[in-house]
């Protein structure tokens, strides 16, 4: 964890709504594993205020790939400034079979990283794209991957096999709804199983991250047992078990 | 001009009422003498605008008349030039005649004494639709009892008192008991910056967005501890930041220096929350109307949220609490 | 005067530190005079917050072309929106022969639209750069200007044989240090003519301009006689016969 | 570490002096509990650094924690979460014995009390250097003598106390004179804002530049009438900031929430003021050393200025005034 500088070295268009740039990264911050994030400042106006968190989709040989919106502005050659790697790694079981992801009113973005990994282990991966995820444009995505796509909530079709299948399921939604959402997953699993084992269903938790080093405790996750976890150093994935989905 | 939606507002004081027919109005200091504005923005949306600060005497600019930019934001120091009340009748009083919207003074309060003479100058001037009262960041308890109550033992004008914002909770309510008829929350805050063209420290009046956050604090304090009308004013550059001033508790505001740096906004605010029409008008040029003016730099902003980065904003469903 | 959007057409690198844009403008804007500025908001972000002053180099059918530093970054198809035209035309006679223009330690842009004026009239134009507008770059200036260039302030070699030709003389220097160099100035001016004619030199004076319409009263200038003009409604160009020199 | 060529600070209160080998300081709330930047920045350079606000008892996060995105800013609204000053020690005690320079534990300043319990608890520890006390925005005379005062009588540490910004000039002296050793100008003022994601009114805590013009106003007017030693604090991104503050009549600095956005700056900021050596190191990477981190944004701020705008920055010939 440490800030350095980056220059952006491509920037492609890979859909009408999104564009991907590949980074070159310092030899620290390559190191990047799924679920971490890098903390970025593109310009050198304080506004917008907080750096922009950046969730690679892929990283190899001291680059990293981030997706942006293809309506913002990137130049080859800009340099950036990057904090992190910041949190700790999604925990992917070294013989993964079948993970499912699901991302809910949300991009997939910060789950590809994830997928690529899985399917690199030799392991099935299936996406669930949820309501306004349902509108990502799945070409951009490892053909390996199985696509599921429901407009509407978490009332999709497959939903049943698919949570039987998985050995794992890791899932994304906006900050500020992210716990009715995952609330509403646990409920389903609980349906399915009994009791879900440690491990088998994270959330992941993407809320603004000011300083990303567990100073400012304006990051904190509740967790079962009255206490808390900083997303920004425990997280951002936490065993959904564990959380107080309550949020009290 | 579309037909007024939301009901007028009145401010009561002495004898005379201040009907604004729409709860925007321009704020001093920054909207000029005389309807400068006039070419730029439909004043005539406007619930009324409010002349920059004018004393009993003329006062001529601060020799070091200064502009510091600033982060999102901007320091000015003029030393509040002005004609002085008598001159500025004859330079400008026929223009304020001929406003299509009611005119405010606002008058420097300086002492009790000047206070009360401006008062009976304006007395006699139908043009006038109410003062405003302007006080020192440093006025507390008695002084401002002294200032507001010499104007309302001359005036039947509807008395505005304008609050520095850093002593706004502690004057609010003496300016309210000495006979105010409403407060505007706030004056630009006080600062101080560095000159780049002189190398020197330069106090001066603070404007731009990231005002907004602690006049809205105050204006919602306030608004729930004094029972006078609120104007809230400081940073409004969005009909959402006018909203939020309603909100907290005002029942109008007044718009700075968005009047500088986004004109075409003016309008814009003042037909959203008078309630007129907003729809862009057939054939309109981009100039004329555009949604993304209502949000600037709403979409870099959300950028924090990385989970819905590269979807466009969505709206939650209804079944999420 | 009004705000409109325009268009920014083509962006063109003309030396190694300036760049110019062609900026497709409205009717009203395109009517532009010598003097006059555009007030300028390229980004939705308030930061810079004051609007930037363009003063155009050249126009032409419902173009303006504007002169920026090559560091800064504008696209072609970009859309800006401009408040203007702010200010007076700086008044030049109708038959001028011999025009002087003086750039004294700030760039000779705001003085390149009056020079073309002058050169469209017949005119012999003669530029003076002194200081550090000696480092401006000459080859994007029209050859027919008479170019001097003085590294040591007012004391060019050529200065009152230039003053003594010139039928007018009009000088710009940066905000701040306007008053101290136009005294300097009519200094040398009145040691030739014992007393200059009302409108022989003119000095731009460019204070940072919040409003540009005469409300805010941040850019006055002290006149003789004991009052004030505006330099966005009366200026930005003042007969430097009728300026109180000392700011007073 | 090169030696240290400006001279030391010396707070004294009690029995105790506080020594600052450096002016800039990391401030309270921004700068964690236990060295969290220790890996982020120089800490080893700071003249000391104050722990986030600690209260006898544990608080709980803010049920709706939020962090609202500003133009240029942010408001943070955390409820002030922390576990007690009890288990504090036993969480951070041995970081805060190991801590390379002094750390100063911020308490919150709740009732006379309370603080009289805590500064009896922070008497015995060797490893606390000082103690600051955070105060109520709505704190008035008597109250912060009070506090102050339970605070003198307890302890031999110096104690420095954090003023609202928006009170600090009617409660600097009655904190002075109850037994301040130092004053800090100021905590972070407070302010309202809505929330993107409920789309409520939120209040917090404003960082970001604009903080600076206000704080640094409160400074120089603070410095001129009270006899304290001033710490400056708000809105401090470069060298230049952090030295205004001492022309205004600091004698140190803290520095907040720059360390979240720039953290790079941190050490550039210490070494600048701390006469450290600023020249690039041979063979450093950019990212160690960069001398625009000192400018943000100035090229930008400069275009205002449209003559000199294309030209580099110029300095005036020294034969001009
Ligand atoms: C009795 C009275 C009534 C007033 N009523 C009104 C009113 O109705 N409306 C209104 O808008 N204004 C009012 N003011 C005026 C107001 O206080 C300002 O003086 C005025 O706005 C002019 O502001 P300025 O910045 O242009 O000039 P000045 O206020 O003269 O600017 C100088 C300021 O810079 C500050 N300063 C300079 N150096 C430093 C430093 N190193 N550190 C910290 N601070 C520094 C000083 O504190 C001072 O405030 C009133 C003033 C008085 C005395
Ligand atoms: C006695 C006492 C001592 C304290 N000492 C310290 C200290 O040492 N250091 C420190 O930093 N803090 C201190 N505080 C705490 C401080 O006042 C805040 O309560 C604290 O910073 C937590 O802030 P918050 O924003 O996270 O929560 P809160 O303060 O609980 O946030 C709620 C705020 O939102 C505002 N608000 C909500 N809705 C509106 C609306 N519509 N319009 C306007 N305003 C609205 C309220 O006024 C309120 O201030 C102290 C508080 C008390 C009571
Ligand atoms: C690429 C794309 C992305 C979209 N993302 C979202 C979204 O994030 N949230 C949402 O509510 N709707 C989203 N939409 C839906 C549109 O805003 C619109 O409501 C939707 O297309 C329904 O209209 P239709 O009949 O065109 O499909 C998206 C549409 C497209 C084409
Ligand atoms: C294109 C260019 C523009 C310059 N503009 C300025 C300027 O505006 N002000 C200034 O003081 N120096 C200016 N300089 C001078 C340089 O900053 C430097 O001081 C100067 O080049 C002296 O060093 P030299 O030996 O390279 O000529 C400029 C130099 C160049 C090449
Ligand atoms: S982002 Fe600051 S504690 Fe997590
Ligand atoms: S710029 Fe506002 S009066 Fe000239």
């Amino acid at each position: 964890m440490h800030e350095a500088q980056a220059i952006i070295e491509r920037v492609r268009r890979v859909s009408p709504t999104l564009q991907r740039l590949d980074v070159a990264v310092d030899r620290r911050q390559a190191e990047i594993a799924p679920g971490q994030l890098l903390l970025a400042r593109t310009t050198d106006s304080y506004d917008p205020y907080l750096r922009i968190p950046w969730v690679p989709v892929a990283r190899e040989q001291g680059t990293v790939v981030i997706e942006r919106p293809a309506y913002q502005s990137y130049t080859p050659g800009q340099i950036v400034s990057l904090l992190g790697p910041v949190g700790k790694a999604i925990p992917l079981p070294e013989t993964i079979r079948a993970l499912l992801l699901i991302a809910y009113q949300a991009a997939p973005t910060a789950l590809l990283m994830l997928a690529n990994a899985a399917l690199a282990r030799g392991g099935g991966v299936a996406l669930a794209l949820i309501g306004s995820a349902a509108y990502y444009p799945v070409e951009t995505l490892p053909t390996e991957i199985e696509v599921i796509r429901a407009h509407d909530d978490l009332e999709w079709a497959e939903r049943d096999r698919m949570l039987g299948w998985a050995e794992q399921v890791v899932a994304v939604a906006p900050a500020g709804f992210d716990l009715p959402a995952y609330t509403r997953l646990m409920d389903h699993i609980q349906r399915l199983r009994v009791e879900p084992a440690d491990g088998y269903a994270y959330g992941l938790f993407h809320p603004p991250m000011p300083c990303g080093v567990g100073a400012c405790q304006a990051c904190l996750i509740h967790l079962r047992g009255g206490h808390e976890a900083a997303a920004c150093t425990d997280g951002p994935a936490f065993d959904l078990k564990g959380v107080r989905l309550d949020g009290a | 001009m579309e037909p007024n939606k939301r009901p007028s507002i009145h401010i009561s004081g002495g004898k005379q009422t201040l009907t604004l027919h729409n709860p925007v109005m321009g704020a001093s200091g920054a909207f000029g003498f005389g309807g400068e504005y006039a070419k730029l923005v439909e004043l005539d949306l406007l619930g009324a605008w409010v002349t920059n600060p004018i004393s009993l005497n003329p006062r001529r600019p601060a020799s070091g008349t200064r502009i510091i930019p600033l982060d999102s934001g901007v320091l000015v120091h003029t030393g509040l030039p002005n004609p002085g009340l008598y001159k500025a009748f004859r330079q400008y009083g026929t223009r304020w005649k001929n406003s299509p919207v009611p005119v405010i003074v606002h008058l420097i309060g300086t002492s009790p004494e000047e206070i009360s003479e401006c008062a009976i100058i304006l007395e006699g001037h139908e043009e006038i639709a109410a003062i405003e009262i302007g006080l020192n960041d440093s006025a507390a308890y008695r002084e401002v009892r002294a200032i507001v109550g010499a104007a309302r033992s001359k005036t039947q004008l509807p008395i505005l008192v304008q609050l520095p914002l850093a002593s706004a909770p502690l004057v609010a309510l003496p300016a309210f008991e000495a006979g105010a008829d409403a407060l505007v929350i706030a004056a630009p805050p006080r600062g101080t910056a560095r000159d780049p063209l002189t190398g020197r420290l330069i106090g001066g009046r603070l404007y731009g967005p990231p005002v907004k956050a602690q006049a809205l604090r105050a204006t919602g304090l306030i608004a729930s501890q004094v029972k006078a009308p609120i104007i809230g004013c400081g940073g409004i550059h969005s009909p959402d930041d006018a909203r939020d001033y309603l909100e907290a508790g005002a029942a109008a505001v007044q718009i700075d220096s968005v009047m500088w740096v986004r004109p075409a906004l003016v309008s814009l605010i003042a037909r959203d929350l008078g309630g007129l029409e907003m729809t862009r008008p057939a054939g309109s040029l981009p100039d004329e109307w555009s949604h993304n003016t209502t949000l600037p730099n709403a979409s870099t902003r959300a950028s924090i949220f990385p989970s819905v980065m590269p979807l466009p904003p969505f709206t939650p469903p209804d079944d999420l609490p």
